[in-house]
């Protein structure tokens, strides 16, 4: 009955919480870039704008389809919060992701086409370092079980330093942010225009806004589980990596596919596999 | 300081192999331009040689213009030549990339071919 | 492979803060084929001489184009005083150059911003357009307006600027480069920068050539080229030497526009340093009659202004041939085989003018 | 037992049957009612012996050797005859023949085979086997009946032999139903040159001349697996261990790995693991039933069927390492390769070598984990890949391509095919259904080993996203015109892809069923069965039910609009108004990363890779 | 929630002379901020609310501006940036003008200027919200 309570407590807070964090990332950027930057509760704003617009769209399904890519999202931070099976939750997050995909893909447009394949060159690029991170959590834990994982009495990140390097590389991919914003990203200065949700108006592009949120909430809980056996040092750790993604953001330009991909995927081979070789050796 | 600036007037017929000459020379193309005057189009080739100034000059009528594309030669010239075609209403045959008329996509045809400089002159001047 | 994407892109794109049009043919994210289509912006202002006396078309030269505006009006002015034979004073000549230099840095600055925009870096964008708003800020101190100013006229200027003045721009001057130098480094250092523009857009020396290449674009592939050679104006007495670069492509473009700031700034200086006492203008009287062909150096390339009077107080021909134009053959050259995250990468390498273009 | 024997024989009869009949209402029935007898069979069969620990037959053969010493040296003068016309300088093919009939007749002679006393063993296994080929053939074999109709309509140059296509496919799951009820290796080798005849006949079906190249490059792969069972079936002849499979399996690691690692060789040959996966991509010029039969729910798995029953032998050795490193090669390389393929009958190809070699990757591991993953690949590879290949065969007669660039927006114009496609690219991929949790399931196996395994199902369960991913997305990329429907003609084809949906989704809901009742039998307790994953499992699926639901409300407040096209649409919204003033169509199509993942640059390292891991497989053994 | 808080914009080019586009382009930058206001250049008409035109309509950007009105969501508005927008100013002589940005969609803002300031740019999309705030109101009661 606990694991119910905290999955709904994670679906709930998640939405306040990405929102905020959403709204300081925005006032921190802002002032690495010289400037005010908006109120911290402009994504909400934003959202609940977007909400009491018109709903354009080009057919019937793609509005459903962005609907069926939340479900699965939220779900996703349900089971998580729930402390489910781990490599269960990435998976949920994997089928969101793709409703995603489709969702783009069914507008039949083709900025919205293009992004969408874009994404799924960034779902090859991010995810095989995701589910590695799961492996190596299991390897240093001996569960994939959350519950167990979280209450476990030593944090995984000792064992695991390389593969949460590589982590960190690939968040950049998940939370959408520069150099890998390849298929959509948060400034529409892109030559996919807005690429995956170009053809996303009103209430459909705030659930997109929504699904980012829970993404961005997934990810993060992900980096909380390296420390999980000290809560403190876990949330303080979460703040770090998050502000390093705005930093990286900052100083970087948007790389292309090519170098991504290439990038990514070697980067999970070497500080990814590498330590998950060398704990496996040295165990 | 007022740089020199070569003028030479020639014939249409001479044109494509003084452009061929010219290119082979190492010239580069400044630009094509087209001046209407009261009985015929002046057009101006000009090259540009190390700041060196060389003007193309021929005139051709102003009934059913034609020219021939240098642009097989000199690549750049189908952008001028096109616009000749839209704002002059002249016929430039064989360019390498044809817009047919919708270069600059404009309403009205060849507009700098019905209002003569010399006509709003007299009626302002 | 028959079978490719085809997507137009533009005229309303993002990336493009103007607006023209690219028929983009694409294999994965290879561009095979592009088209391009102007006219998005032509209104045909050339014609305009019939309407304007040859002394208010400064006005619809300086309207050619927002940003390099005032250059625009000088190399109008510049057709117009051959024609007449028009003596001008030193002091407005070195004005010209002034405004003409400070014009330039103005322009290699929102270039810098909107080429860092177009590869995602937002916060380079931000940093550019800061320093560029001081040096707006002379601009509007010195002749009131911030883009679009009037200052040139035929036969001088129409605006002094005082010594004390000119003392305090040479410490602005400095300030400027001073907050600019860290910005300069990453555009030539960073590496993300590196990847979006090395060996990407690649235009030979002999290619640029043919294309007829000018400006920066012409420079970054080893032409030395530049217009201010002709020693028009103030360069009589200032020396300026093409800021030359060899690798033909994206990232040598931004090299290049980068050290001409360096040069402008510099350029500047000396002009405060040397510029004389005396009238700013000559009495203009009569009607031109003759013809010209005016050349100056815009900060995107040589422009050329053909000017053809009649005796009277309208032009017989008014025509300008912008940068842009002729750098249109050579950026069709260096978008083959592109991908399409270069594209506007490319595109934005020639700083376009579109409304320039397109007149 | 009795079933078992039935299940072999009886195909036999059909077979015959459609020999002699020309008619194609004949053709029908006889298919449709032998088809119904079989599968009714097999499920019978796997209901007898799911939960069983395995039956050995109690029968005595009469003269077995000489049966099938018979039996062999018919097999050998077909396959003598096939080769006739072949030119001279393809000599290699016959001498292959020879050379492993000749080594196996000539100690059938020599009396020196052991004798077996056990000819068949039936377990959990065999009944999953039997499921798959009972239930996915023979929804097939009916597929066949109206697929054949449509085929030779379409090409008219090409003579009518539907009923000896037909009798193949009966013939096949005689031979495919001997091979895994048998114990006795020489029945299974009989049963398996079988196959590679019913192989070579159906890829060679239309008698083009690429369909005869490939059919021969198909036949001589196989035999080199077939040179290696026979070799196997030598040593322990000449050893004089047994010949019984089981018996094999429990004797002593050490003197047996090699007659082991020869039949796993010759798996893995029939499962078109690298380096000889590319005799199944030339077989994809077969008529796409065969494809879907042979190719790749059911003969291609008698291969891994046999690497999987050699798990005990493998399990804990280097060279059983070196089995599952071959399958996880042949997994990433041929996921890596399908994402360049834009022929949907290519995917599908390239996606099944790499399900098998997955499959031989657990297989090789040999933990009763891994087993079980390998086992529930299996079941949901059969049913989600035929109904993906029946699929495209209908699309492919509808529209005449097999492109998948051609198929976008094909929900418009084939709704239900394409509604059963996409249950059928679900199950391939999208969580919660069978692929996905197989391979949930192999990488929570497979996280106690080294980690380079579960990282290679990683990387090429990432790859499988994309493409899969990126055929769905084309499939409902719903046009902006009304299309034309070009359903009409699919007549008893829709028995067998309903069929198959329904297949795919009950194997999914059923899945903590199976693996309670079929796969604990056999392998024992696993964690991945305790509630709180079914739970989880069972939420996705709560999940999985909703977006139908949502897609069916119809939605009042949405506003219909043009798609962005920068400004320069016109009015039709499938144009754009082009540079040169006219309008001009906008095209999608999607990205083949052939720079990466080309055939080209993949194929000679994936070649050169899989001899090297094979080389070193048997050296291995050696130390 | 009021729409005020947060106008996305999307600009377009008319057919100015960029003297007006810089400026819609300086008010982004730190000098001016218009994130402050929670203001974002979206570049996509399909999730702006304000567009912004600098420039007059000529013959062949008509179209362009009509699609790109067509394609944003209700409630939006329209800011006329610059002289040229508001009337064509001395180029509403010249042969392919149409004219003022009026000409082809309603426009709710008029900008003054050449090149408008990006004070008083700033001052007509706070203008604008006015109206937004007042088009969205309508839609609610109706």
């Amino acid at each position: 009955m606990n694991a119910w309570i905290w999955g709904i407590v994670g679906i709930l807070l998640t939405p306040v919480v990405a929102g905020l964090v959403g709204g300081i990332d925005r006032v921190i950027t802002a002032k690495m870039q010289g400037r005010m930057g908006p109120p911290v509760l402009q994504p909400f704003y934003d959202v609940m704008k977007l909400f009491s617009k018109q709903n354009l769209v080009l057919n019937r399904f793609h509005h459903d389809l962005v609907i069926c890519s939340l479900i699965f999202t939220v779900a996703a931070v349900g089971l998580l919060f729930a402390g489910e099976n781990l490599l269960m939750c990435i998976f949920a997050l994997v089928v969101g992701n793709v409703f995603l995909v489709l969702a783009a893909y069914s507008t039949n447009s083709p900025y919205s086409m293009l992004g969408a394949d874009r994404e799924l060159l960034q779902m090859l690029a991010a995810e095989p370092m995701i589910l590695l991170a799961a492996v190596g959590i299991y390897m240093a834990t001996g569960t994939f079980d959350i519950n167990l994982i979280a209450s476990g009495t030593h944090s995984a990140i000792q064992y695991l330093p390389g593969v949460f390097f590589g982590l960190i590389y690939v968040l950049t991919i998940k939370l959408r942010k520069s150099p890998f914003d390849l298929s959509t990203s948060h400034h529409a200065h892109q030559e996919l225009v807005k690429g995956l949700s170009t053809e996303f108006a009103g209430p459909s592009l705030a659930l997109f806004e929504i699904i980012h949120w829970y993404e961005t909430v997934f990810v993060m809980a992900l980096i909380y589980l390296f420390f999980a056996s000290r809560p403190i040092v876990g949330i303080v750790a979460v703040l770090i990596v998050y502000f390093l993604e705005i930093l990286i953001d900052n100083i970087n330009a948007r790389v292309k596919w090519d170098l991504m991909l290439a990038s990514a995927w070697v980067i999970t081979l070497i500080f990814g596999l590498g330590n998950l070789m060398l704990l496996f050796i040295l165990k | 300081m007022f740089e020199d600036q070569e003028i030479v007037t020639i014939e249409r017929s001479e044109l494509i192999s003084r452009a061929q000459k010219i290119s082979k020379e190492g010239y580069r193309l400044v630009q094509i331009g087209c001046t209407k005057q009261s009985d015929h189009f002046q057009i101006d080739y000009t090259f540009d040689k190390e700041y060196r100034f060389y003007n193309l000059r021929l005139s051709i009528p102003l009934d059913h213009p034609t020219l021939p594309s240098i642009s097989h030669l000199i690549m750049p010239a189908f952008l001028y030549e096109n616009e000749m075609h839209d704002l002059f209403g002249i016929q430039v045959s064989d360019m390498i990339l044809d817009y047919q008329g919708k270069f600059y996509n404009i309403a009205k045809k060849a507009p700098f071919a019905t209002i003569s400089a010399a006509d709003t002159t007299t009626e302002k001047g | 492979m028959a079978k490719r994407t085809i997507v137009p892109f533009g005229p309303q794109h993002p990336v493009l803060p103007e607006p023209i049009h690219l028929d983009l043919v694409l294999e994965d994210e290879m561009v095979v084929d592009v088209l391009p289509s102007v006219g998005f912006i032509h209104r045909g202002l050339e014609l305009l001489c019939q309407k304007k006396s040859f002394q208010d078309m400064v006005f619809v030269a300086e309207r050619i184009c927002g940003i390099c505006s005032f250059i625009h009006g000088v190399g109008y002015c510049q057709g117009i005083e051959k024609v007449m034979n028009l003596d001008i004073p030193k002091r407005a000549q070195f004005l010209r150059v002034f405004w003409g230099e400070l014009s330039r840095v103005h322009s290699h600055l929102l270039w810098l911003g909107l080429a860092a925009d177009a590869i995602g870096f937002e916060s380079l964008f931000m940093h550019s357009w800061r320093v560029r708003e001081k040096v707006l800020a002379i601009f509007e101190e010195t002749t009131g307006g911030r883009v679009i100013f009037g200052a040139a006229k035929v036969g001088g200027v129409r605006i002094d600027i005082s010594q004390d003045k000119l003392d305090q721009l040479a410490i602005a001057l400095d300030e400027i480069q001073k907050e600019y130098e860290p910005l300069a480094k990453v555009f030539l250092e960073d590496y993300t920068v590196q990847h979006r523009w090395s060996e990407v857009g690649y235009l030979s020396k002999e290619d640029a050539h043919q294309l007829g290449a000018v400006g920066p674009t012409a420079r970054a592939s080893g032409l030395p080229q530049d217009m201010r050679k002709l020693r028009y104006g103030a360069y009589e007495d200032l020396e300026v030497e093409p800021i030359v670069e060899t690798a033909g492509d994206c990232y040598a473009r931004c090299v290049v526009r980068v050290k001409e700031i360096y040069q402008s700034l510099d350029l500047m200086r000396r002009v405060i340093h040397k510029i004389p006492a005396g009238e700013i203008e000559t009495k203009v009287t009569g009607f031109p009659q003759g013809e010209y062909f005016s050349r100056v150096e815009q900060p995107r390339g040589e422009v050329v202004y053909y000017v053809k009077g009649n005796g009277t107080k309208f032009l017989d021909r008014f025509r300008v041939r912008t940068p842009t134009f002729a750098n249109i053959p050579p950026l069709l050259q260096m978008l083959k085989g592109c991908t399409l995250a270069d594209v506007p990468a490319i595109v934005l390498s020639i700083d376009p003018c579109i409304s320039c273009t397109e007149r | 037992m009795e079933l078992a024997i039935f299940l072999i024989f009886f195909p036999l009869l059909p077979a015959v049957l459609l020999v002699f009949s020309k008619n194609a209402f004949f053709q029908k029935w006889i298919t449709i009612i032998a088809s119904t007898v079989i599968a009714a069979a097999s499920v019978l069969f796997a209901i007898q012996y799911m939960k069983g620990s395995g039956e050995y037959s109690t029968f005595i053969c009469p003269l077995p050797n000489q049966l099938i010493m018979i039996g062999d040296i018919i097999l050998a003068l077909v396959f003598l005859f096939i080769c006739r016309k072949l030119p001279l300088r393809r000599y290699w093919i016959p001498l292959l023949v020879i050379v492993q009939y000749g080594l196996v007749l000539f100690y059938d002679f020599s009396g020196r085979m052991p004798e077996v006393t056990h000819y068949l063993y039936l377990d959990g296994l065999t009944a999953v086997m039997a499921v798959v080929i009972g239930i996915v053939g023979t929804l097939i074999a009916i597929y066949t009946v109206g697929y054949m109709k449509h085929y030779h309509h379409e090409h008219p140059e090409l003579s009518n032999r539907t009923h000896l296509f037909l009798a193949t496919i009966f013939l096949f799951f005689s031979a495919m139903f001997g091979i895994i009820f048998s114990n006795s290796i020489t029945w299974i080798y009989f049963f398996w040159e079988i196959t590679t005849v019913c192989s070579f006949i159906m890829i060679s079906y239309s008698r083009e001349p690429i369909a005869i190249q490939n059919a021969f490059r198909a036949l001589w792969m196989l035999l080199v697996g077939g040179l290696s069972f026979a070799l196997a079936i030598i040593y322990l002849a000449d050893s004089g261990y047994t010949l019984e499979l089981q018996r094999l399996m429990m004797m002593p690691v050490a003197f047996v790995l090699l007659p082991v690692l020869l039949i796993c060789f010759a798996g893995m040959n029939k499962a078109a693991l690298y380096p000889f996966g590319n005799w199944l991509l030339g077989a994809m010029v077969a008529p796409t039933p065969a494809s879907a039969l042979l190719h790749s729910s059911t003969m291609v798995k008698a291969g891994v069927y046999l690497v999987i029953r050699c798990a005990p032998i493998l399990k804990g050795t280097t060279a059983g390492a070196m089995v599952a490193l071959l399958g996880g090669l042949s997994f990433l390389a041929a996921s890596a390769m399908a994402v360049s393929q834009r022929n949907s009958k290519r995917v599908l190809a390239y996606s099944t070598i790499a399900n098998l070699g997955l499959i031989v990757l657990c297989a090789g591991i040999g933990t009763s984990f891994t087993l079980w993953a390998a086992v529930l690949i299996i079941i949901f590879h059969a049913v989600a890949k035929a109904l993906m290949f029946l699929c495209v065969g209908t699309v492919s007669h509808q529209t005449n391509s097999l492109d998948i660039e051609d198929m976008q927006g094909l929900i418009a114009s084939m709704p239900y095919v394409t509604i059963i496609m996409l249950i059928g690219l679900s199950g391939m991929f999208l969580a919660p259904f069978g692929m996905l949790i197989s391979k949930w399931a192999v990488i929570q196996a497979l996280a106690i080993r080294s980690p380079i395994f579960p990282a290679i199902v990683i990387f090429g369960g990432s790859l499988m996203l994309f493409f899969w991913t990126k055929w769905f997305g084309q499939l409902i990329a719903i046009p902006n015109a009304r299309q034309q429907n070009l359903e009409q003609g699919i007549g008893i084809e829709w028995v067998a892809l309903w069929g198959l949906a329904i297949l795919t989704i009950a194997a999914c809901v059923c899945y903590p069923l199976i693996g309670q009742y079929w796969l604990v039998p056999m392998y024992g307790w696993n964690p991945m069965l305790y509630d709180k994953i079914e739970l989880s499992i069972a939420i996705m699926l709560g999940l999985m039910l909703l977006p139908p639901i949502i897609l069916l409300i119809r939605k009042k407040h949405l506003v219909y609009t043009t798609p962005y096209l920068g400004g320069a649409n016109v009015a039709n919204p499938q144009e754009f108004m082009g540079s040169l003033s006219s309008p001009r169509p906008w095209a999608f199509k999607n990205y083949y990363l052939t720079r990466f993942f080309g055939e080209e640059v993949l194929m000679r390292w994936t070649i050169a890779g899989s001899i090297v891991l094979l080389i070193l497989m048997f050296l291995v053994e050696k130390l | 929630m009021s729409i005020k808080k947060s106008p996305w914009i999307i600009h377009y080019d008319g057919s100015s002379c960029n003297g007006c586009d810089i400026e819609v382009l300086a008010c982004l930058t730190p000098l001016y901020d218009i994130e402050r206001f929670g203001i974002i250049n979206v570049g996509n008409p399909k999730h702006a609310d304000i567009l912004l035109i600098t420039g007059g309509v000529n013959q062949q950007n008509k179209t362009v501006i009509k699609n790109l009105y067509d394609q944003m969501a209700e409630p939006k508005a329209v800011v006329a940036i610059g002289a040229c927008a508001c009337t064509g100013h001395f180029f509403a002589e010249c042969y392919n003008m149409l004219g003022g940005v009026d000409t082809v969609i309603p426009v709710d803002v008029f900008v003054p200027g050449c090149a408008a300031r990006p004070e008083v740019i700033i001052d007509g999309v706070v203008k604008a919200l006015a109206v937004l705030e007042k088009k969205q109101q309508e839609k609610v009661t109706a």
